[in-house]
C-alpha cells in the first residue's frame, strides 16, 4: 500500500520533469538538465558518505575524469555509448585502485587520500595540455546523436539525460536496497560487528566507493556534452568539498538527498542572483545552521516536520538525533 | 569427539602490558565452555585474538585441525564462527528481521549473486524461524534501537546463531540482562546446542549462570589459565578462590 | 651546495609556519576529534584584523599586531568553539567536518566582501636586510620568521610539558575519560586548546604575511599545507606536526628546484607533498613520528 | 501541482528585476570569485565608475545603463551557463568574462546571437576564431609578444631568455606566444618555468633562473606573484635585466615589492601609470571612489562602457548587431569621448590598436622611456 503510494509519487515526478521544458526557456532547461547531471554525482557521493559512512573529497575529480575521457573519446570518434560507459569504468577502476590502499588504515585516511587525488587529478587536467588542451579546455564538444537525430537542441537533450539519469537512479535504489545496501547500513553503523557477521568491510566499502565514484564518472560524461566546452576549474578541490556540502545539505544517507542538494547547489545561486558574489556567503552560513539544528539536512528537515503533524514531537527528535549522531568513527 | 577449536600458545602484548600470556586450551565438538576470571584478566582479548580482531604476538589458532590465525573476522564467520561482543552490539536503524537478515546473507550465494538476487538473500524464512525460536515475534519489524535492553540482547545472540556456526563465542550474553531473560537466554542456549549441535565459549561473570549452561570451565587470571574442569571442581579449587579474592 | 643551502632555509622558514598552523590541526584534533578545513582560513584572516586597525583606524603596527592576536583568540578560538564546535560536536563528527569547510568559504568570501579582493602589502617586524652566509643570501626576516616560529613551538612544547595546566592539557587530549575523573576541568582545557589554536594561527599569520602579502585567498594553499604537514608528520603528536610542517615547506622548494632531475615538470611541484602524503599513509599511517592507535573493538 | 511547482521555482529562478523602459541592462559576466576574484572586481569597479560617469552626463542615446554582475566562480563552464542566460533576455551587449578560458568558452555563443561581446582576455587565439562580435579592451597576446620579443632582441639584446609565468590561461597563453615569437627571431629560451597562481615562495624558481644562464629573465605573473618573485630576486642578487608586461609594471607591483622592483623594465599597454592627464586622473578617480589603486584590468573595465556608447551613437541606435558593425573600424579620440582615455581603434577581428610604452621602474616609479606608436595610423 505504501510502496504502491511510493511509486505513484516517483511516476508523477519524472513525468513532471518530462514536461517541464515545454514551458521553460533555453536557460532553464540548462539549469534543469545541470541540476540532474550535478544529482548523478551526489548520488555516488551519497552512497559513499550517506550509506557506507566513508569521506570522499575527489567527487569533482572523478567528473573530471568522466568528462576528460568521454569528451576526448567523442572527438576521436567513438560513439556516446560507449564513452559513457568507458567514464565510468574508467572512475571505477581508479576508485578502486586508490580505495585499496587507503582503506587498509584508518576511517579519515580515505578523504586524505581522496584529498590528494583530487589535487593530482587537477594538475594533470591542467598540465597534459597535449591531451587535455590544458587551462584553454576542450572546446566544441559535440552532443550526442540517437537514431541518427542530433540532441544538440535544449531539450531533446535535457529528456536525453533524464532517461540516463532515471535507469542511474534506478541502479542506484536497487543497490542500496540489496543485501549490499543493508551491508553498507551495517558498516556505517558499526563495522565491527558487521565485520564478525562474515561482512567483508573492506570489500564493500572499496565497492561503495568505487560505485560511487563510477557515479561522478558517468556524472562526467553527461557533464562534457551539456556544457560542450570543459576546463580544469570545475574539477579542483574546491568543488570536491562543495559535492560533500551539497549531499550532507540535502540529507546524507536518504535517498532523495542527493537531488535536494543538488538543487539547492544549482538554484540557489539563481535565486540569490540579487545578492552577487554574497550568495556564497549566504549558502555557507545556511549550512552551518542547517549542521547545528537539522545535520539530517533538509530531507530529514521535510521529514520532522512532517511527523510533527503526525506523531508526538518527541519521537521526530529523536529520529533526528539518531540518524547522524552515530557516524562517529 | 574431535576438537573444534585448538589455540596453542596465545600472547598479546599491548606496550609492555602482556594481556594474554601463553593460553591453550581446547574446546570439542558439542562442548559448551565457560571462561571465567576477574576484570582484567585478558578474557575479551583472549576472544579478539581467537576472532582475529587482533592479531596476537605470538601462538596459533587451529579450527578444525586448520590454521587460521591472522584471518580475518569475516573470513572466520564464513568458516562458521559466531559471536557476540561484550557490549551491545546490534544495528539500531535496521528493524529486528533486517538485523537477522543481515547476520545471514553473507553466507548466501556470490556477492554478485547477492546484488541481482533476492532482497532478502533467501533468508526470509531463516530469519522468521530465528524470531520464533528467540521469541522476538511480536517485534520482528520494530527497529532495534528502540528494544529494549535484554530484547537487544537476546538479537544480539540471535544473530549470532543466523547463519547457522558451528563454534560460538559469547561475551558476556547475560550481563545486564533481568532474571526471567535470564532463565530464557540459557533455556535458548542450551536448545541450540542439543538441538543444532553447536559449540559455545561464553565468557560470563554471572556465576549462577555459567555454572549451570557450561559443561566445562576454564579460569583466566592474569593472561593465565590457573585451572580447568567441571563447574563444581573448578568452584573449589584454591587458586580459583585466590584468584578472584585476592585482588 | 649554496643553492641547496639557501633551498633549505627558505624551506625551513615556509615550513616553520605551515608547522604552527599544524600543530592547531593535531591540537583540535586530539581533544575534540574536530578536523578543522577552515585552518588555511584562520591564518588568513588575523593579518586582516591587523588592516583594519592600522588603515581604519589609524593605530600603529605593533598595537594593530595585539588586536589581531586579541581578535583572533576571542573569534577563531572562543567563539568559534562556543557557537560552531559545541553545537555541532553533538550531532557527530560529518556535520562539524561539513560546517568547517562552510565556516572556511564563510572567512574567505567574508575578508573578500568585507575588506577587498586585492593583495595588501604587511609590514614586517624584522628588517630588511640580508647576511650572507657562505655564499647564501639570508634575509633577516627569514631568520626572524624561524626564530619566532621555533620559538612560539618551544614555549607550547614547554608549556605541555612543564606546566600543571599543560600537562592537563595532555591529559584531555590523551584520555579525558580518565583525566575528568583524575580532577582535570576537561572543558576548560579544551577551550584553551581552541584559544591556543587561534593564537597560533595569529602568530603564523603576522609571521607569514610580509612575505605571502596579506590577500582573502590566501588560506587554500596554507590549509592545504598544513593540513599535508599534520597528516605527514603525525596527526596525534605535537612534535609530529612542527617535523611535518619543516618538512613540507623543505620538500616544496627541493621539488621546485630539483623535480627536473627526476624528470618531472615543475608544473607538477604541488603534487611532490601529496606524493609524500600518500607515501606516509601507505606504510607509516600513524605519521613520521605519531604513536600508533591500536583499533578499538 | 508538482509541475507548475518546479516550473515556478525555475522561473523565479530566472525571473529579472523588470528594466524600466528608459534604461538598458548591460550584463557583466566576470570572475568576481575564485581564483580570478582581484580581476574581477576590478573591472567591476571600474565599469561600475564609468557607468556613472555616463549615467550623470544623460546616458547612452537618452538611456541611462544599468549594469547586472554575473559571477562566474572562475569556471569557464558557469561562465557560458551566464551568458546563455544573459543572451536569453538580448541585451545590446555583455561585458566580460576576463579569464582567456572562459572567454573562449562563451565567445561561440555570443557570435550565434549577434550580441557584441567586450572582453578582458588577452589569449593570442581568442580573435582568431572568426567571431564577428568579440571586442578587445587591451592587447592580445597576439600584439603585445612580438613588441616584447623585438624589445628583447633590439633593447637588451639577449640572446638567451628564461621564461617565468604562471600557469593559467593568462600565464600559459602568454609563454605559448613569447616561445614563438622568441624562436622567430632566434633567441634561445634558457628555461621555462611554471609557477602557480597564489605562489608565495619563489626561491627554487630563482634559483633556476640563475643556473639556467639566461641573458635575461623575461617574468610573465600576476601582480602579486610578481612582487614575491621579484622580491626573492633581489634577496639571491640576480643581475639579469628583468623584462615583462603591464603585470610586472604597474603601481601595483612596485607598491607591493618595494625597492626589488627598481630596474624592472618592459612593454606597457594602457595603465594607470602612463604620462597621460586622462588615464592619472582616472586613477585618481578611482581611487577616491574605491580607496585603493586600480590595476589593468581596473582600465579594461573602465573603457567598456565607453566603447559601447562611442559605438551606439555612430549607430545611432541601440541594438547588438548595430554597435558590433560600429565598433569594427572604428577609432575612438579621447577629445570626444574622454572616458577612452587614449586613443584606440578596433579591428574587423576586435582587436584593438593604440600607443603602447617601453618602461622602466626607477626610485619606486614607473618611468616612460619610449612611446611605441599604433600599429596602424
Amino acid at each position: 500500500m505504501r510502496s504502491g503510494l511510493a511509486w505513484a509519487a516517483v511516476a508523477v515526478a519524472v513525468l513532471a520533469l518530462a514536461l517541464a521544458p515545454l514551458g521553460l526557456g533555453r536557460y532553464d532547461v540548462y539549469i534543469l538538465t545541470l541540476w540532474l547531471v550535478t544529482a548523478v554525482a551526489a548520488l555516488g557521493v551519497n552512497l559513499i558518505v550517506g550509506y557506507a559512512g566513508q569521506e570522499t573529497l575527489a567527487q569533482a575529480a572523478f567528473l573530471g575524469i568522466g568528462a576528460y575521457t568521454s569528451a576526448l573519446l567523442a572527438k576521436a570518434g567513438v560513439p556516446f555509448g560507449l564513452a559513457f560507459f568507458a567514464a565510468g569504468g574508467i572512475s571505477f577502476a581508479i576508485g578502486l585502485a586508490i580505495g585499496f590502499p587507503a582503506l587498509r588504515v584508518q576511517k579519515h585516511y580515505l578523504a586524505f587520500v581522496t584529498l590528494a587525488f583530487s589535487v593530482f587529478v587537477w594538475l594533470v587536467i591542467r598540465n597534459e595540455e597535449w591531451l587535455t588542451g590544458g587551462v584553454m579546455g576542450l572546446k566544441d564538444i559535440e552532443r550526442p546523436s540517437l537514431f541518427g537525430a542530433s540532441l544538440r537542441p535544449h531539450r531533446l537533450f535535457f529528456w536525453f539525460v533524464l532517461a540516463i539519469a532515471a535507469a542511474l537512479t534506478f541502479a542506484m535504489w536497487w543497490l542500496v536496497r540489496s543485501p549490499w545496501g543493508r551491508a553498507f547500513t551495517a558498516l556505517r553503523e558499526n563495522p565491527v560487528r558487521a565485520e564478525s557477521l562474515g561482512v567483508n568491510v573492506r570489500r564493500y566499502t572499496l565497492l561503495a566507493f568505487a560505485i560511487g565514484s563510477a557515479y561522478g564518472g558517468f556524472a562526467g560524461a553527461l557533464y562534457a556534452p551539456l556544457v560542450e566546452f570543459i576546463d580544469p576549474a570545475p574539477f579542483a578541490l574546491g568543488p570536491s568539498l562543495l559535492f560533500l556540502l551539497m549531499v550532507v545539505v540535502g540529507g546524507s544517507g536518504s535517498f532523495a538527498g542527493p537531488f535536494v542538494g543538488a538543487a539547492v547547489a544549482v538554484l540557489l545561486p539563481e535565486w540569490l542572483r540579487f545578492a552577487e558574489s554574497y550568495y556564497l556567503l549566504i549558502y555557507a552560513a545556511l549550512v552551518i545552521l542547517m549542521m547545528a539544528f537539522c545535520p539530517t539536512g533538509l530531507v530529514g528537515l521535510a521529514g520532522r516536520l512532517w511527523s510533527l503533524r503526525r506523531r508526538p514531537a518527541r519521537m521526530a527528535e529523536d529520529e533526528g538525533a539518531r540518524a547522524l549522531g552515530e557516524a562517529k568513527p | 569427539m574431535s576438537a573444534v577449536l585448538e589455540v596453542r600458545g596465545i600472547e598479546k602484548q599491548f606496550g609492555g602490558l602482556r594481556a594474554v600470556d601463553g593460553v591453550s586450551f581446547d574446546v570439542r565438538q558439542g562442548e559448551i565452555v565457560g571462561l571465567i576470571g576477574p576484570n582484567g584478566s585478558g578474557k575479551s582479548t583472549l576472544f579478539n585474538c581467537i576472532l582475529g580482531q587482533f592479531e596476537p604476538t605470538a601462538g596459533e589458532v587451529m579450527l578444525d585441525g586448520c590454521r587460521v590465525t591472522g584471518l580475518r573476522p569475516s573470513q572466520l564467520n564464513r568458516l562458521g564462527v559466531g559471536r557476540t561482543f561484550q557490549l551491545l552490539q546490534v544495528f539500531p536503524r535496521l528493524t529486528v528481521r533486517e538485523n537477522l537478515i543481515l547476520a545471514g546473507q553473507e553466507h548466501q550465494g556470490s556477492m554478485l549473486g547477492r546484488l541481482f538476487g533476492a532482497r532478502d538473500a533467501g533468508l526470509s524464512a531463516e530469519a522468521e524461524r530465528t524470531i520464533e525460536f528467540f521469541r522476538l515475534a511480536h517485534l520482528a519489524d520494530a527497529r532495534a534501537g528502540g528494544l529494549s535492553y535484554g530484547q537487544q540482547k537476546l538479537l544480539d545472540v540471535a544473530m549470532a546463531f543466523m547463519a547457522g556456526p558451528r563454534l560460538v563465542l559469547l561475551d558476556e550474553p547475560a550481563g545486564g540482562v533481568n532474571l526471567t531473560m535470564l532463565a530464557d537466554l540459557r533455556e535458548r542456549l542450551e536448545t541450540v546446542n542439543r538441538e543444532r549441535g553447536a559449540t559455545f565459549v561464553v565468557i560470563e561473570h554471572n556465576m549462577e549462570f555459567v555454572m549451570a549452561l557450561c559443561s566445562r570451565i576454564l579460569v583466566l587470571a592474569e593472561g593465565r589459565i590457573i585451572a580447568e574442569g567441571k563447574p563444581h571442581e573448578v568452584r573449589r579449587n584454591p587458586k580459583v578462590i585466590e584468584a578472584y579474592l585476592g585482588h | 651546495m649554496a643553492d641547496f643551502l639557501q633551498l633549505l632555509i627558505a624551506g625551513l622558514a615556509t615550513g616553520a609556519i605551515y608547522a604552527l598552523a599544524a600543530i592547531g590541526f593535531t591540537l583540535l584534533w586530539q581533544t575534540s576529534q574536530t578536523i578543522n578545513f577552515a585552518q588555511g582560513e584562520f591564518v588568513m584572516l588575523p593579518a586582516f584584523f591587523a588592516l583594519v586597525a592600522m588603515h581604519w583606524f589609524g593605530l600603529p603596527f605593533w598595537l594593530s599586531a595585539l588586536i589581531a592576536i586579541g581578535c583572533a583568540v576571542i573569534l577563531l578560538g572562543l567563539v568559534f568553539k562556543l557557537v560552531i564546535v559545541d553545537p555541532l560536536i553533538r550531532q557527530g563528527v560529518l556535520p562539524l567536518v561539513i560546517s568547517t569547510i562552510a565556516v572556511g568559504l564563510l572567512l574567505k568570501d567574508g575578508a573578500k566582501e568585507a575588506y577587498s579582493a586585492e593583495a595588501h602589502r604587511f609590514p614586517s617586524i624584522f628588517p630588511d636586510r640580508l647576511v650572507d652566509v657562505l655564499g647564501v643570501k639570508i634575509s633577516l626576516a627569514q631568520l626572524g620568521v624561524l626564530a619566532v616560529a621555533l620559538a612560539a613551538i618551544a614555549a607550547l612544547q614547554w608549556f605541555l610539558a612543564a606546566t600543571s595546566t599543560g600537562r592537563q592539557m595532555q591529559a584531555t587530549a590523551q584520555n579525558p575519560g580518565v583525566a575528568r575523573i583524575l580532577g582535570v576541568r576537561v572543558e576548560r582545557m579544551v577551550m584553551l586548546t581552541f584559544v591556543l589554536n587561534a593564537a597560533l594561527a595569529a602568530v603564523a599569520s603576522l609571521l607569514i604575511s610580509p612575505i605571502y602579502l596579506v590577500k582573502f585567498s590566501n588560506g587554500e594553499t596554507l590549509g592545504l599545507a598544513a593540513f599535508v604537514a599534520a597528516i605527514v608528520g603525525g596527526f596525534n603528536q605535537v612534535r609530529g606536526a612542527i617535523a611535518g610542517g619543516l618538512l613540507v615547506g623543505v620538500i616544496d622548494n627541493l621539488a621546485g628546484a630539483y623535480s627536473g632531475l627526476i624528470g618531472v615538470s615543475s608544473s607538477y611541484r604541488q603534487a611532490v607533498p601529496l606524493a609524500l602524503l600518500v607515501l606516509v599513509i601507505l606504510f607509516r599511517p600513524q605519521g613520521l613520528l605519531g604513536r600508533r592507535e591500536e583499533r578499538s573493538v | 501541482m508538482k509541475k507548475s511547482l518546479l516550473a515556478c521555482l525555475v522561473a523565479s529562478a530566472a525571473a529579472l528585476p523588470a528594466a524600466a523602459q528608459d534604461s538598458i541592462t548591460i550584463p557583466n559576466i566576470i570572475e568576481l570569485s575564485g581564483a580570478g576574484a582581484t580581476v574581477g572586481n576590478n573591472w567591476k569597479n571600474g565599469s561600475s565608475l564609468a557607468v556613472e560617469e555616463i549615467n550623470a552626463a544623460g546616458g547612452i542615446l537618452g538611456k541611462k545603463i544599468v549594469l547586472e554582475f554575473v559571477d562566474t566562480g572562475s569556471d569557464p563552464g558557469k561562465a557560458r551557463a551566464a551568458i546563455q542566460r544573459a543572451l536569453d533576455r538580448k541585451p545590446v551587449a555583455i561585458f566580460g568574462p576576463i579569464y582567456s578560458g572562459s572567454v573562449s568558452a562563451t565567445l561561440k555563443l555570443t557570435a550565434d546571437a549577434e550580441v557584441p561581446q567586450i572582453i578582458g582576455g588577452e589569449a593570442a587565439n581568442l580573435t582568431a576564431q572568426g567571431s564577428k562580435y568579440i571586442f578587445r579592451t587591451s592587447f592580445g597576446q597576439n600584439v603585445s609578444m612580438p613588441k616584447i620579443a623585438n624589445y628583447l632582441r633590439d633593447e637588451v639584446k639577449a640572446k638567451s631568455v628564461a621564461i617565468v609565468y604562471v600557469n593559467n590561461d593568462f600565464g600559459r597563453g602568454g609563454r605559448n606566444a613569447i616561445m614563438k615569437e622568441l624562436e622567430s627571431r632566434g633567441i634561445k629560451a634558457a628555461a621555462d618555468l611554471s609557477t602557480e597562481s597564489g605562489q608565495a615562495d619563489f626561491a627554487a624558481d630563482v634559483i633556476k633562473v640563475k643556473g639556467s644562464g639566461a641573458d635575461a629573465v623575461f617574468v610573465y605573473l600576476n601582480e602579486e606573484e610578481s612582487a614575491r618573485f621579484l622580491v626573492e630576486a633581489k634577496k639571491q642578487g640576480l643581475d639579469k635585466p628583468l623584462i615583462g608586461e603591464t603585470t610586472l609594471l604597474g603601481q601595483k607591483v612596485i607598491d607591493l615589492a618595494g625597492a626589488a622592483a627598481n630596474g624592472v623594465r618592459g612593454h606597457v599597454g594602457l595603465t594607470v601609470d602612463a604620462p597621460i592627464p586622462a588615464i592619472q586622473n582616472f586613477g585618481k578617480k578611482f581611487e577616491a571612489r574605491f580607496k585603493y589603486k586600480p590595476d589593468h584590468n581596473g582600465v579594461k573595465g573602465y573603457i567598456a562602457p565607453y566603447m559601447v556608447k562611442a559605438a551606439a551613437e555612430k549607430a545611432g541606435k541601440l541594438d547588438g548587431k548595430a554597435i558590433a558593425a560600429a565598433l569594427h573600424g572604428l577609432t575612438i579620440t579621447p577629445d570626444k569621448v574622454p572616458g577612452i582615455l587614449i586613443e584606440a581603434t578596433w579591428d574587423a577581428t576586435g582587436e584593438i590598436d593604440r600607443i603602447s610604452f617601453l618602461a622602466e621602474v626607477r626610485d619606486g616609479k614607473q618611468v616612460i622611456t619610449k612611446v611605441l606608436p599604433k600599429l596602424k595610423q
